[in-house]
């Protein structure tokens, strides 16, 4: 970061402002420095009672490991974070996703975005997606695929589709036609529509519960629900990138 | 647990120093740009912790959102709250009247 | 001291340092990363002690239920990053200020 | 249709499904088609007020319901668990949506750029209130509590303004700060018990590691408190409420605050067993007693000091919510009439504050300001409204016959008969004041006007939506004999045994 604009009138604001706009001086900081002391102080008081709290823990720790294992073929994955993440507690999953959608709603009712990061890209931002973008893309479908055995999932593979947008919108490209406004609404609300619907699909079958899956389709289900994840992640990241609507 | 040798505890530690250090640099550093820079490091670290966990799953969420995405929406919110000199220009670009109070 | 105890009490360190920071400083982007660096607390002490259990198979993986959790608390994190972020930017935007604007500096 | 067909057997988990996906999927479409928000969004919300409300008739008629989300047993899956706590309080935010949304749609009208953005925010937000008054698990709990949150703080920010925004941020980090402590809580207990399902919990609280359960309560309290703004917690709330537009502050204000209470009343009845257990609850009580004494006193004092309409509501939440603190050293020394007092608190002050804010926002739009000084002749031109905001100031004051004087009589007599004068004298004061502030408002309107000033008109939606709000607040003081019976069922966790106990045996026998 070079120096810093001084914007006319700054003379007026708070003077911790100030400071923060100026990259020389010290951190701002808003408490005089004998109030910071006794905070310092009892902050450490509060350090004890919590370091107490974790030296108590006994070993060997309870915990659902065993149960997880126990139930593990039941579930339509082998790999255990995912089992948990999409099936024994998928509904933690789904409010998740709708904070994130939450997140993009928010951020778009506060204004339009402003482009990416302002600066004209240089020669390598330039050209680095080009290499760059078809690669992340891969390993993100790979990430989603191996999900299902090995470490990896919906949520990497999502914020690495992410990270392409991000080295898109940085490089300066604009989005394609196909994907303005509408279409960009419905990737965003895609992973929780598809997890919404099959959940109460599931809900409705006669002795189901919401977002039960039957064992024989609960691969197939858990798969559709990451793809729809992982498109909805990875647009609503970059759309949080660019800091507003588009 | 118990069969956790030196090295172990020699690694364990040096990790942890350079966690809490570059945490204690993100939140003092003077400079805000070098503090974001300093929170990516820390993102990057703690992901090598995760792994050293066993908690692989969270070590790949932790380098591509917690220090990836999180770092990128911070440098991108930190140009725009800090324009550089003569860019003054893009502030105004959306037709945005400052009043300053 | 077992590794887990030792990544739970890192972790609560990381608690009390962010919330010091988040106090201490008024600078909205400061207050941003000291939340950031309180959550990642909050993580280590979830998953850190989740290793006081044996583990299963080699290597011995973590119990899954707690990096569920963290998985989920990292995308919530970043949301609320991206949220908190797009309003600054905005009453920046508005007003010129990066601060809330009643403490300190007056 | 009969009732039984709304209970456990019958419709009674699609109720529970509706109350939260319905929202939800609604939320999605307005998000969709912002041409159709507003009509898409009202209709949702009247069917998701329906829906909510067969749902309480079917607790009333046939005791809890339970569904395993995913079909996993609990320490495994989550629970959504209905009982007539939570029945109660979502019957409220029911009546309160519905009755917002009708508001909403008329304050909006003209405004398209808020209205696309708040009815999916809104709609997620209800959804969001309904999920936590139904979970029965602690960490999704803290998903549902993030969910809130963001949801308020995006609300907030729709004000647009400086103000609002500055509200929002604070609101933001203080409400992800709260959400930090609360999972901090969860971390603990879930290391000290092997499991965050609550009734499980429970059940092991009595093993579990001393130093890690009490830090783990203290912080999942505390991180609550922030939340619901006790004092000395409150200094968030007042900007915040005070600069949303008129239909989200009553929902702030109405609901927001009071998920943050009744989760700290569900850990306290549900977790810890009524808080008796040991010393340290009684001590904890007194504390959060002590506090709402103290919010009663120091909120009613600064709402009276207040110029502007909307801080003063604002600043009268703050001393609301202390009442409702003040019930716990009452309850935890026996008498379990307050929580029922609390409750009846909770209920009218969400129906008045609800309608005393949407009337605000209907003399704001008015008169263009709502300064209390210059609220001259408001009563010849919304008569509507002034009579909305004076029959919620009765329920706020406490008289009979309104929801509000039940619970303060409540509280009163649990306090007289435990010999606790200073604090049934807190409960007497803050009427006093509640009744000063109100008519320092009622009065301003009354005056005759001095000068001639640009008026709008206010659509009738909006004076008839405050109007039947503090009517109901009224009501609810007639239906004791038909209320009193819902909140038994939540209150009966602190005296009995946990109803899901049985619950907690066959999930520990499998594994």
């Amino acid at each position: 970061m070079t120096e810093p604009q001084h914007r006319p009138g700054s003379g007026r604001q708070p003077a911790s402002d100030g400071a923060a706009a100026s990259g020389t001086s010290r951190a701002p900081e808003a408490l005089p420095p004998l109030a910071r002391v006794l905070l310092a102080l009892a902050l450490l008081g509060l350090f004890g009672g919590l370091a107490a709290a974790v030296l108590s823990l006994a070993q060997p720790a309870p915990g659902l490991a065993a149960a997880v294992a126990e139930r593990l073929d039941e579930s339509g994955v082998s790999h255990p974070v995912t089992a948990v993440l999409l099936n024994f507690r998928g509904y933690d999953t789904l409010l998740e996703l709708v904070v994130l959608v939450l997140a993009l709603m928010g951020t778009w009712s506060v204004g339009r975005a402003r482009g990416c990061a302002g600066n004209a890209p240089g020669p390598l931002l330039r050209q680095l997606p080009g290499l760059l973008a078809p690669l992340m893309v891969l390993v993100a479908g790979y990430l989603l695929w191996v999900g299902a055995h090995a470490p990896g999932g919906a949520f990497q593979a999502g914020s690495l589709l992410g990270g392409v947008g991000i080295l898109l919108c940085l490089s300066g490209r604009t989005l394609p036609p196909w994907a303005q406004r509408p279409s960009l609404r419905v990737l965003a609300v895609l992973g929780v529509a598809v997890f919404t619907l099959l959940g109460t699909v599931a809900a409705l079958l006669p002795g189901g519960a919401p977002l039960d899956w039957p064992p024989a389709q609960a691969k197939t289900l858990i798969l559709t629900i990451e793809l729809a994840a992982m498109l909805s992640i990875g647009v609503i990241l970059a759309a949080l990138f660019t800091g507003g609507r588009p | 647990m118990a069969g956790l040798s030196l090295l172990d505890w020699a690694l364990d530690g040096l990790l942890a120093l350079l966690l809490l250090w570059l945490a204690w640099r993100a939140l003092a550093s003077p400079e805000l740009f070098r503090a974001v820079v300093l929170f990516i490091a820390f993102g990057l670290v703690l992901a090598l912790v995760w792994a050293r966990l066993y908690a692989v799953d969270v070590a790949l969420a932790e380098m591509a959102i917690g220090a990836g995405v999180t770092g990128a929406l911070l440098l991108a919110a930190l140009v725009r709250l800090e324009p550089p000199i003569g860019r003054g220009r893009q502030d105004a670009r959306d037709g945005e009247v400052y009043d300053h109070d | 001291m077992t590794q887990p105890v030792f990544w739970g009490l890192v972790g609560m360190a990381l608690v009390v340092m962010g919330l010091y920071a988040l106090i201490v400083h008024a600078h909205l982007l400061r207050k941003v990363l000291a939340l950031n660096i309180m959550s990642s607390g909050v993580f280590l002490v979830f998953i850190g002690l989740a290793r006081r259990a044996p583990g299963e198979g080699t290597p011995p993986a973590a119990d899954p239920v707690p990096q569920a959790m963290v998985l989920t608390g990292i995308v919530v994190a970043v949301a609320a990053t991206g949220l908190a972020l797009a309003l600054i930017v905005r009453l920046r935007a508005l007003t010129g200020r990066t601060t809330l604007g009643d403490e300190g500096g007056h | 249709m009969p009732l039984q067909l709304l209970g456990p057997g019958g419709l009674g988990p699609d109720l529970l499904l509706a109350a939260v996906f319905l929202p939800l999927a609604a939320a999605l479409v307005c998000f969709l088609l912002p041409r159709l928000a507003a009509t898409l969004g009202l209709i949702s919300a009247l069917l998701t007020a329906a829906a909510t409300l067969a749902l309480m008739l079917g607790v009333l008629a046939g005791g809890g319901m339970e569904v395993q989300l995913g079909g996993w047993q609990a320490p495994l899956g989550i629970r959504w668990r209905s009982d007539g706590l939570s029945a109660a309080l979502m019957a409220m935010t029911a009546v309160v949506g519905a009755m917002v949304s009708l508001y909403a749609a008329a304050y909006f009208r003209h405004t398209a750029y808020e209205r696309t953005y708040f009815w999916p925010i809104w709609l997620v937000l209800w959804a969001a209130l309904n999920a936590l008054f139904l979970s029965a698990d602690l960490f999704n709990l803290y998903v549902t509590l993030e969910l809130l949150g963001f949801a308020a703080v995006s609300l907030t920010a729709l004000g647009g303004g400086a103000a609002a925004l500055t509200g929002a941020i604070r609101y933001l980090l203080v409400s992800v700060l709260g959400s930090l402590a609360y999972l901090l809580g969860v971390a603990l207990v879930y290391h000290g018990c092997g499991t965050v399902d609550i009734a499980l919990v429970a059940a092991c609280v009595p093993d579990a590691p001393r130093p890690a359960l009490k830090v783990a309560v203290a912080a999942m309290i505390a991180g609550l408190l922030l939340k619901t703004a006790l004092f000395p917690f409150h200094v968030w709330l007042p900007p915040a409420h005070g600069s949303a537009p008129a239909p989200v502050s009553a929902v702030l204000s109405a609901l927001v605050v009071k998920a943050s209470f009744y989760l700290v009343l569900r850990l306290w009845l549900d977790v810890l067993g009524g808080g008796d257990g040991d010393g340290s609850g009684r001590w904890l009580a007194e504390l959060l007693g002590v506090l709402g004494a103290a919010a009663v006193i120091w909120g009613s004092v600064l709402a009276l000091r207040q110029a502007r309409l909307k801080l003063l509501i604002a600043y009268s939440t703050v001393a609301q919510i202390g009442y409702l603190f003040m019930a716990f050293p009452l309850a935890v020394a026996g008498g379990a009439a307050a929580w029922t007092g609390a409750l009846y608190l909770a209920l009218a002050h969400g129906l008045a504050k609800a309608a005393m804010f949407l009337s605000a926002g209907s003399l704001l739009r008015f008169g263009g300001h709502d300064r209390i000084a210059e609220l001259d002749s408001a009563v010849h031109r919304l008569p509507l409204t002034l009579t909305a905001f004076a029959l919620a100031g009765v329920s706020i004051m406490g008289l009979p016959p309104s929801g509000g004087f039940i619970g303060k009589w409540l509280l009163l007599e649990a306090a007289f008969q435990q010999g606790r004068f200073v604090l049934a004298a807190v409960i007497l004061l803050g009427g006093v004041l509640a009744a000063a502030y109100v008519f320092k408002v009622v009065g301003h309107a009354f005056t005759p006007a001095e000068r001639e000033r640009r008026l709008r008109s206010v659509p009738p939606g909006m004076e008839w939506s405050a109007l039947l709000l503090a009517l109901a607040a009224i009501v609810l003081g007639l239906t004791l004999p038909l209320i009193s019976p819902l909140l038994q069922v939540g209150t009966d966790a602190a005296v009995a045994p946990p109803v899901s106990a049985a619950v907690a045996l066959t999930a520990g026998g499998a594994v």
